[in-house]
């Protein structure tokens, strides 16, 4: 021990550590590539959205030049195939723009080498494309999605979406705190200890067996129940119970960690004021954990409309703005997986479009994240 | 001389499952003095006093034999309900633990659930005055209970405790968690509450029992840890003249 | 005071107690019906994947059975003979070319001479309750609608529908190549996701002080979290499949797929897509793991003159292994049932072959079934809901292992 | 202002000690009063008065220990404790001085005072006053007349002088009435005894104050020793 | 009679942000001696004893002005490395904190990370028998460091202190968390290492400062909260004749 | 055992009040022998070592007082330090009697012993084995010794009363040797007054293992008075 109190001064000259900070770095640039994701969704979903609002985009007509024409021809002969082309439309062969001044018939009258393009000759079968704009509000209040006759009205999308929400939200909510309620205030230690893990089950089960269990069980179910002419094959109700069930474990867990991190001294002081368990549970508990149930609410709603494969499965197939839940309807979710589970090409209308649809979603359930942070931010500051 | 009793144990004893952790305990609670528990780790001092308010009720396995006589009758009946017993035996917990509501709520909540029938406001203010909080939080009766100070919530806990009129607050170890001037406050305040309450109290702290207790009672490990009373009186005389050697060895630092 | 205040309380205890009850009722209930979900859904599976069927036979497989062996018990160079004697030639010498029958192994002649000679058709199923309890109803409509093929009870789940790449016949289809290409999907999240994830983890929680661009970093993981798993599968398409093409289809690494064309619709893409996806959960978990590690181990060990690295190392990274590993199971088996973003980068539905490496392009457990579901023919459900068993078996045990670990470990603290 | 109950014991201490001064002061002034009235009654009534004082010193010494055991005193409130402990322990030794001259009262039965009693009374009363304003001082902790009072003493001192040579004088004259001139004698020795012990009470009045144990004894070497 | 110092503090100023919480503090540590820090709660005491091995580093937003000259080098200088300021002021915290290794780990870990060359069963052993621990421990010395008791624990984490040969052992408030004898056998322990170690310790228990320490500085919150020492002294000095009234009123439990 | 350095400085203070008994007892036999010798030398020496004495026992008071402020001491820890405050006051008051009999040596300058001193040195020898076996059963907690001592206080109040009554014989037969005779029964007079005190020794000793105080003092009232 007297080596110490011998030792001369001391040395505290720092030491050279390298390796910690390159270790720093490293670890520091992990942390960065969060960054990246977002700036690439961002970019991404915002790039495409702009290329689906503003840029030009050219349609398929399906219809082509009867015969060949010459540059100098204005009215071109069409066949009678694919959509009709109606006055101030823009079309496009080749590389030529035209604008379409009046149509009679199987006849178009155009202007020829519009948009700063060269008139020129095409040749017989020619196809013709249509130019689209979409503006944002028809976007957002359009109540017609058929991108065939250039409608891009999202509303159908949107409602279908919020009503499988609703629907989902009825069934997660009252059960998920109910669950949660009695898994921390009532179960017995045992009763816990077997219930826990099986609701983390439900929660661990990919959607798309949810989707089969919606559109093989729910649905028959369901039509048994209201009879098979008034709910469809394919329907909200189903997928949104089902989301539902999807989201209890969700709701109960998140709500059942904000039950639990109510301290036992407050049960303890709400008994020793002679309190019931139940008035324990309702009245001392639950409020104290309340922002962060809301937390788990919030949680919730942003997962049920962000869910993808259920609606996909069992809400069906088709833009449908309607509000009975037993029709089939489809969700921003829905409509995005089937349009992309093809093989689309990358400069179609409808291949920007679900970029358009990704950034609203994104926006929404970014909103409602957010807000779920706030609020279990607030409620962690109670108790620490 | 001798004191009317608040409540008293006969021939106590309390198990943990299979753990014998209170044996054979007699004691007298004398009305409207402070009797302390004091007692090395694991005695049992908690768990005797939770059982006279019925708190071990919620401890899962916890087994209650023997009688705990509150007026007159032995509160581990079948035909008494904790949730009354509970009511007019209040308890005061180590950590301060108001509801996170209202300093008003805080008090008055446990009347309400009683069905208090008088002027709540009335109720409140007598009840934080006679937790000596009243002057401190006159002003601010709407902020939430957790903005208090930890001496401040630990009268505020004791305000609640009285709100709903016991006769009997049990406390333990209701300043472990404080620092020593919010320490002498609730001392202070405990001398006090003893005029119309009687109370109990745990502590670890031995100068704690001897500054503030009238009765004190030492709780030792028996026999296969099992906690027992190994001595009763007077304050005073268990401080300067113990009569049991165990005694003596533990509250002059020699225990073990 | 006492007794006269006594008067203001009506404590009313044996209502309160009835109300008590009921309440508690409800949340049982409550909790019921999420247990009756649970069954219901794994009753439904169940349900689907066995039971009887009618079977059109082009030749009953009980001709071939000799000496009391059935077909699945033959020897290889009987298989052999049967294929030879009930095949075209042509057909015949193809499937020698593609491999030599005496290379192919009993079970894969079994499945030749199921495919190319017995020609078994599922031209209905029941399911496996009504098989079960009401077999004589089963009976009656077999017989009445199905009166020319054979009603027998069968396993949609057999060794052969793992063994078995996807086919366009319910009957012969398998979930190899989705089992693989899941596989190899997840090894690339894996790969890609831990290290990072531990790394950004430890940044956080270790290393980064209240600067701004650290708050940032934070928030944006945990709204990454939240966003929904559609549009990681919209940001892979862009970004892997798109973007990063040449990269992502192998090209410039010099692997040139099957067919030719350079596509990005590779597993790496989707295994970069689901390592995005998992990333902020992982790190969140393995955060939470960190943080539960008691400041004062920190103290001690920085107490005692040790460096911040040396104190992570051997102090708070040990401890805070088993509730990163949980976490990361976790992370993982949602990586496994993720189907939305795989389906719109672009997972291939319909692929045979089994995936070589990083740029093949394949399909996954949750695509196909997804598939399977989509389809209207009945014998696609059944296979789904084989599919689903294989696919909960898979996940189910990743998750036991997951709580397992936590529960020793929250034991421990 | 927190530690009130601790604040009231140590109040009540101060109390009791000053009423133990009040009955030495008493006991003192009756029991030369008795002496010099020759009333026995009077001097059998200071001899239970004696018993209550040692009682009360008692009791005040419990107290004090109780203090302690509970109320862990510091600083201030420690010297003052144990100031108590030698200041009860003087008083007693005081109120023994008194019965000590109601004693020799009795003693004295039918027998005369050999002469009448006038510097002994005086004694008596410059000593109870001395005995009064010393705990008055002890009591508002006034220094500087817990500093003045010791010199005070030099009058008694010179009283009992006075007494001794004048008794002195008494014996040499009638060497037979040595008994009655011892009498009267140790009565004023007590008193002289019982002045000295009222600076004991001030030197703790001044460390109460400040800490410092100052040795107040004016005439030190020469107390102890009967006056030439 | 002037003793050799250990450390001292010089116009030390800390700051938590905008936050003055220690203002102009002058404090003489002496060799070999115990110096208590006592004060009210907040009053700056831990964060005084954080700043003498550079915890407060760890802290964000801490602040550090002044100097702690130790060994004729203030700690603060910029080309201190606070790794081995560390190393020589060791720290023993509240809660007892051993690493959830073994009991022999624990001891020899922070040797073998400072490049410990000698005989490693050896210092362990020195170590757990300086720390009053050896007889206890000495069977089981694969055992965890956890399945220990408080008192234990805290014995082990002072003996893993001493391992590294500190010159200085700062403990903030090494008993709270221990019941009382655990706690008396603490404060022998440190009596007993004060013939080897410099030890500073922070406590809220002033009986405790006063039974143990042979210097005690008493910290108490001066204008805008900030903590200022108050009075230093010898501990007797300190406790029987304070000569501030703030430490009188302190000590004797009047203060506030 | 706990409480290690709390029991060693208990056992300091044990060890210094047995010094300081040892120092007192030393003193009253020095004095005694000086006065016998009539060796002012001697005498002068006494008055230094009281000094001594008295410094001891503050130092004592002092310890004490630490103690108490730092070690919260309770039941038997504490009625030994309560106890141990009034012995050595008692101690140094005993420390004053030795000295006051050096003083009367001084005192009596060049005049002879009015008489050879027998009595007075058997009485010295007593008090001082009374205080040392006191003494000894306050070290050991011995109560059966501490309550046989006062008994033996008898013999000393027997051999002043011879020393009283050989005394006024002197008087009565020369009043002029009066101032010489005075001398020594002043002396005789401390060491009787000396025994009496260690009666409260052996009663702290019984108070510090029963907790209870026993009022040893055998004769009571009449201790206070000068045989008849
Ligand atoms: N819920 C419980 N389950 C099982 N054993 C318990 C439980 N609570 C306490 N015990 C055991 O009962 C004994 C007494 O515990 P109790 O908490 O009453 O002691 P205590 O005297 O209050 O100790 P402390 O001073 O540490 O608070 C201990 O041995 C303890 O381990
Ligand atoms: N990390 C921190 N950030 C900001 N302020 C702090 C921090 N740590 C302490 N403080 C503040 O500095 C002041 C001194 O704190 P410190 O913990 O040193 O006090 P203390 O005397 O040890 O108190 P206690 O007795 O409660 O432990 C307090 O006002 C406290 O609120
Ligand atoms: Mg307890
Ligand atoms: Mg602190
Ligand atoms: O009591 P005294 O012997 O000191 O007079």
């Amino acid at each position: 021990m007297t080596e110490i109190a011998t030792q001369p001064g001391p040395d505290l000259r720092p030491k050279r550590r390298p390796g910690e900070q390159i270790v720093q770095m490293l670890i520091f640039l992990a942390a960065a590539i969060s960054i990246l994701t977002t700036i690439g969704i961002v970019y991404v979903l915002g790039r495409e959205s702009l290329k689906f609002f503003t840029s030009q985009m050219w349609e398929e007509t399906n219809k082509q030049l009867a015969a060949a024409v010459s540059p100098e021809q204005t009215w071109l002969p069409l066949t009678t195939s694919g959509s009709r082309l109606q006055p101030g439309d823009v079309i496009r062969i080749g590389a030529e723009v035209m604008e379409v001044v009046a149509v009679d018939g199987l006849q178009a009258q155009v202007i020829r080498g519009a948009q700063s393009t060269q008139a020129m000759a095409h040749p017989a079968a020619a196809d013709l494309y249509r130019e689209q704009h979409i503006n944002l509000w028809q976007f957002l209040t359009g109540t017609r999605w058929e991108p065939q006759i250039g409608h891009f009205g999202v509303l159908p999308l949107v409602n279908a979406t919020l009503m499988v929400s609703l629907i989902a939200m009825a069934v997660a909510l009252p059960l998920g705190l109910a669950i949660a309620i009695y898994l921390s205030e009532y179960a017995p230690r045992k009763v816990r200890d077997v219930l826990k893990p099986m609701l983390e089950v439900l929660a661990g089960i990919p959607t798309v067996v949810y989707g089969y269990f919606a559109l093989t069980f729910v649905t028959p179910l369901l039509r048994r129940l209201f009879g098979a002419d008034v709910v469809q094959i394919y329907n909200m109700a189903s997928a949104g119970i089902v989301i539902g069930i999807l989201i209890i474990p969700l709701v109960s867990s998140m709500s059942e960690d904000a039950l639990r991190a109510v301290p036992d001294s407050l049960r303890q002081a709400s008994y020793g004021l002679g309190a019931t368990r139940l008035e324990t549970a309702l009245k001392v508990v639950v409020p104290a954990a309340l922002s962060g149930i809301a937390a788990a609410f919030i949680l919730a709603i942003s997962r049920a409309i962000g869910e993808t494969m259920i609606v996909a499965i069992a809400a069906g197939a088709g833009p449908n703005l309607t509000f009975n839940p037993f029709q089939s309807a489809e969700t921003m979710t829905g409509h995005i997986v089937r349009i992309s589970g093809g093989d689309l090409s990358y400069d179609s209308i409808d291949y920007t479009s679900i970029f358009a649809i990704g950034l609203l979603l994104f926006l929404i359930t970014l909103t409602l994240n957010i807000i779920s942070q706030r609020v279990v931010r607030r409620f962690r500051e109670v108790y620490d | 001389m001798e004191q009317p009793l608040a409540i008293e144990a006969r021939n106590l004893n309390i198990y943990y499952g299979d753990f014998h952790a209170v044996r054979d305990v007699n004691l007298p609670v004398y009305k409207n003095k402070i009797t302390a528990i004091i007692g090395p780790s694991g005695c049992g001092k908690s768990t005797v006093l939770r059982s006279f308010n019925r708190m071990n009720d919620l401890v899962p396995g916890a087994r209650v034999e023997g009688e705990v006589r509150y007026r007159g009758k032995n509160i581990y009946d079948p035909d008494v309900d904790p949730v009354e017993v509970r009511r007019r035996i209040g308890m005061v917990f180590q950590k301060p633990n108001p509801f996170p509501k209202s300093i008003y709520e805080n008090v008055a909540w446990g009347a309400r659930i009683n069905g208090y029938q008088g002027d709540m406001d009335e109720l409140v203010e007598t009840s934080l005055r006679a937790a000596a909080l009243w002057d401190e939080v006159k002003d601010k009766l709407g902020q939430s209970g957790l903005s208090l100070s930890g001496g401040q919530q630990q009268r505020l806990c004791i305000a609640r405790a009285i709100a709903v009129r016991p006769d009997i607050i049990l406390m333990d170890e209701p300043a472990s968690a404080l620092d020593p001037i919010a320490t002498l406050k609730i001392e202070d305040l405990m001398r006090d509450l003893a005029e119309q309450y009687t109370i109990i109290v745990v502590t670890h702290n031995m100068q704690q029992a001897a500054r503030v207790s009238h009765y004190t009672a030492f709780f030792n490990l028996g026999p296969q840890r099992a906690g027992m009373l190994e001595e009763f009186g007077p304050t005073e005389k268990i401080f300067t003249m113990p009569e049991k050697k165990a005694t003596e060895d533990y509250i002059t630092g020699r225990f073990g | 005071m006492t007794t006269e205040t006594q008067a203001d309380f009506q404590p009313r205890v044996a209502q309160r107690r009835r109300r008590g009850l009921w309440w508690l009722l409800a949340f049982q209930a409550a909790t019921l019906v999420g247990i009756i979900a649970l069954g219901a859904l794994l009753y439904n599976v169940i349900n689907g994947a066995f039971g009887y069927v009618a079977v059109e036979y082009a030749v009953p497989p009980q001709q071939f059975a000799t000496g009391g062996y059935a077909l699945e018990q033959l020897h290889p160079l009987d298989l052999d003979y049967i294929l030879q004697t009930h095949v075209s030639a042509n057909l015949y010498r193809k499937l020698q070319q593609d491999k030599p029958f005496s290379e192919r192994t009993q079970p894969e002649l079994v499945d030749l001479v199921l495919r190319y000679v017995v020609k078994p058709d599922v031209v209905a199923s029941w399911t496996l309750t009504d098989s079960l309890l009401r077999p004589d109803r089963v009976r009656a409509e077999w017989e009445a609608h199905y009166p020319e093929t054979t009603l027998e009870f069968r396993s949609w789940l057999t060794p052969s529908f793992l063994a078995r790449p996807q086919s366009s016949r319910p009957e012969y289809a398998g979930v190899r190549t989705a089992v693989l290409g899941t596989l190899w999907t997840i090894a690339i999240s894996i790969l890609f996701t831990f290290p990072v994830g531990i790394g950004a983890a430890i940044y956080l929680e270790e290393y980064a002080g209240d600067r701004w661009y650290n708050r940032l970093i934070q928030t944006n993981i945990n709204n990454l979290a939240g966003v929904p798993s559609i549009i990681y599968g919209i940001l892979g398409l862009a970004v892997f499949v798109r973007m990063l093409e040449p990269l992502t289809s192998g090209a410039l690494l010099g692997a040139v797929p099957p067919d030719g064309t350079p596509n990005g619709r590779t597993i790496l893409s989707a295994g970069l897509t689901l390592g995005l996806l998992i990333l902020p959960i992982l790190i969140i978990n393995a955060q939470e793991a960190i943080r539960a590690v008691p400041n004062s181990l920190r103290y001690a060990s920085l107490g005692l003159g040790a460096t911040k690295w040396q104190t992570i190392w051997h102090h708070v990274l040990p401890e805070a292994l088993p509730g990163i590993l949980t976490g990361a199971i976790l992370a993982v088996s949602r990586a496994i049932g993720e189907t939305a973003p795989l389906v719109v980068i672009g997972a291939s539905t319909y692929i045979t072959f089994d995936p070589e490496g990083p740029f093949s392009r394949f399909t996954t457990l949750p695509v196909q079934i997804y598939q399977w579901t989509s389809r209207p023919q009945d014998d696609f459900r059944n296979i789904a809901a084989a599919a689903i068993l294989v696919l909960l078996v898979l996940l189910l045990s990743l998750n036991a292992v997951a709580i397992l670990l936590r529960n020793r470990y929250s034991r421990r603290a | 202002m927190l530690r009130k109950s601790f604040d009231q014991d140590l109040q009540r201490v101060r109390d009791d000690v000053l009423t133990l001064g009040s009955m030495v002061e008493d006991a003192t002034l009756k029991a030369v009063a008795a002496l010099k009235a020759r009333d026995l009654k009077a001097a059998r009534e200071i001899l239970l008065a004696d018993k209550e004082i040692n009682a009360l010193r008692f009791s005040i010494e419990s107290q004090l220990m109780i203090l302690i055991a509970t109320q862990q005193p510091m600083a201030h409130d420690l010297r003052f404790l144990a100031s108590v402990f030698e200041i009860i322990s003087e008083l007693e030794r005081m109120g023994d001085y008194a019965k000590g001259i109601a004693i020799i009262n009795l003693r004295m039965g039918d027998e005369p005072l050999l002469k009448p009693l006038i510097d002994l009374p005086r004694m008596a009363e410059k000593c109870a006053d001395m005995l009064h304003r010393a705990l008055t001082a002890f009591m508002e902790e006034d220094v500087t007349t817990a500093r003045a009072i010791p010199q005070e003493d030099d009058e008694v001192d010179a009283l009992y002088e006075q007494i001794y040579r004048e008794l002195m004088t008494f014996i040499i004259a009638d060497p037979k009435v040595i008994q009655r001139a011892n009498w009267l004698l140790w009565a004023a020795h007590n008193l002289e005894r019982l002045a000295d012990r009222v600076t004991n009470i001030c030197e703790r009045t001044v460390f109460i104050a400040t800490g410092e144990i100052e040795e107040m004894d004016t005439k030190s070497d020469e107390d102890l020793l009967p006056p030439e």
